[in-house]
């Protein structure tokens, strides 16, 4: 699965994408936490996971969404354009 | 009916010129024009960076354009929004709807904002002299929204 | 900050542009141009006069102004109201607001235009090919305006 | 006073202004009765007077409200700018 950062979580992550498998469906906050144990800077970026935004295939959702290989998964801080 | 991201400027009069002379038979032609104010806090804005996630902002602006024009009776609408590097005074964000009474094209038009501001995949960063900081959503936008569209 | 009653026709975005350059640390740009439309009813619309009573007039958008910028922040307007012969799709009349966040502007420039339809001294009579018709006030109208102002 | 006349009103009566004499202080209702018990034009004029607007130097009043002879009274229909 693809995962997107933005804005301030992508330079806190150093990237702006990156690819993931996830072999059945899943829940993001589970993807979340595995990802936090990774390393220090990813467990630094998700420090308030509850405070980022998170989108499937550019539709909002929350932490309780499942995704599966095939989604598109965006997370970012609350928007501040316009 | 068009929403567009771009770098570039534009010049907001020449393009709301166009779009009255587009909407010659309408009643009413409201705009909005947001730019980039050289202060924030008494920081210094020297530019800001506007990141995008276009698919994603196109899919929502869109997304609210079509609840908007199922509530409000409009003729034409026009949505510019800017990315990248953006100068202080500069525009960032035009609105421009034309309709036959005036309410409708007011409250289509400050409703998209409304809904831009906290939906839009946009974000900024402020360059300041020494140091950048990114732009934190504003907790009275979340306010603003309409949640019965 | 200026009222202004004309016979020409005046270029709306030519007046926005150069009240956008002469606000050009304002954050919010609100306009609204009402225009003639062509039919009304299912009445071709030939023209329509409009009458002033230009002394009254003044006085009334003054005073709706100054209680407007006791309740919003805003900083510049410009108000330009036509008098006389004007012809399908031409502007009748622009409202632009500059503030610093673009609510203020809304506000200020929806109630400025709310205030204008009640209590402005103009009067719209319109003709059609073999008659005229003094346009009456819409009952509408009355019920947008702002009372605790 | 001075009284003038807009828009469909002034049509009706035919001109935009005129001046009358008043003495001592005077509801603008009473003015209205003597204005209408001049001829038919005036009194179909004002026949729904009700639905009149009035202003005395610029500033809206009703029919109850005392004018002087030094004042201007405006008459008119609702206004339909904008």
């Amino acid at each position: 699965m693809k995962i997107l950062y933005f804005a301030k979580l992508k330079q806190l992550i150093g990237k702006s994408e990156e690819t993931i498998c996830i072999r059945k469906k899943k829940k993001i906050s589970q993807i979340i936490n595995e990802l936090k144990k990774r390393n220090d800077v990813y467990n630094f970026a998700f420090k308030e996971s509850n405070s980022l935004q998170y989108a499937v295939n550019c539709e909002y959702v929350d932490l309780d969404f499942f995704v599966t290989d095939s989604d598109e998964l965006a997370i970012f801080p609350p928007v501040s354009g316009g | 009916m068009q929403v567009l991201f771009q770098r570039k400027k534009f010049n907001e009069s020449d393009l709301i010129n166009k779009f009255s002379l587009d909407n010659k038979n309408s009643g009413a032609i409201f705009s909005f024009i947001g730019k980039v104010r050289p202060k924030n806090q008494n920081n210094n804005v020297l530019s800001i960076d506007i990141e995008l996630y276009e698919k994603m902002a196109q899919v929502q602006i869109k997304k609210i354009i079509k609840k908007l024009m199922k509530k409000y009776l409009i003729d034409d609408y026009l949505v510019v929004h800017r990315y990248g590097r953006v100068k202080p005074r500069e525009n960032i964000v035009l609105i421009v709807v034309a309709s036959q009474h005036r309410k409708e094209s007011f409250r289509f038009g400050e409703g998209l904002m409304d809904w831009i501001k906290v939906k839009a995949t946009f974000w900024k960063k402020e360059n300041y002299s020494n140091s950048s900081e990114w732009v934190n959503q504003k907790e009275t936008d979340r306010e603003f929204i309409d949640f019965s569209l």
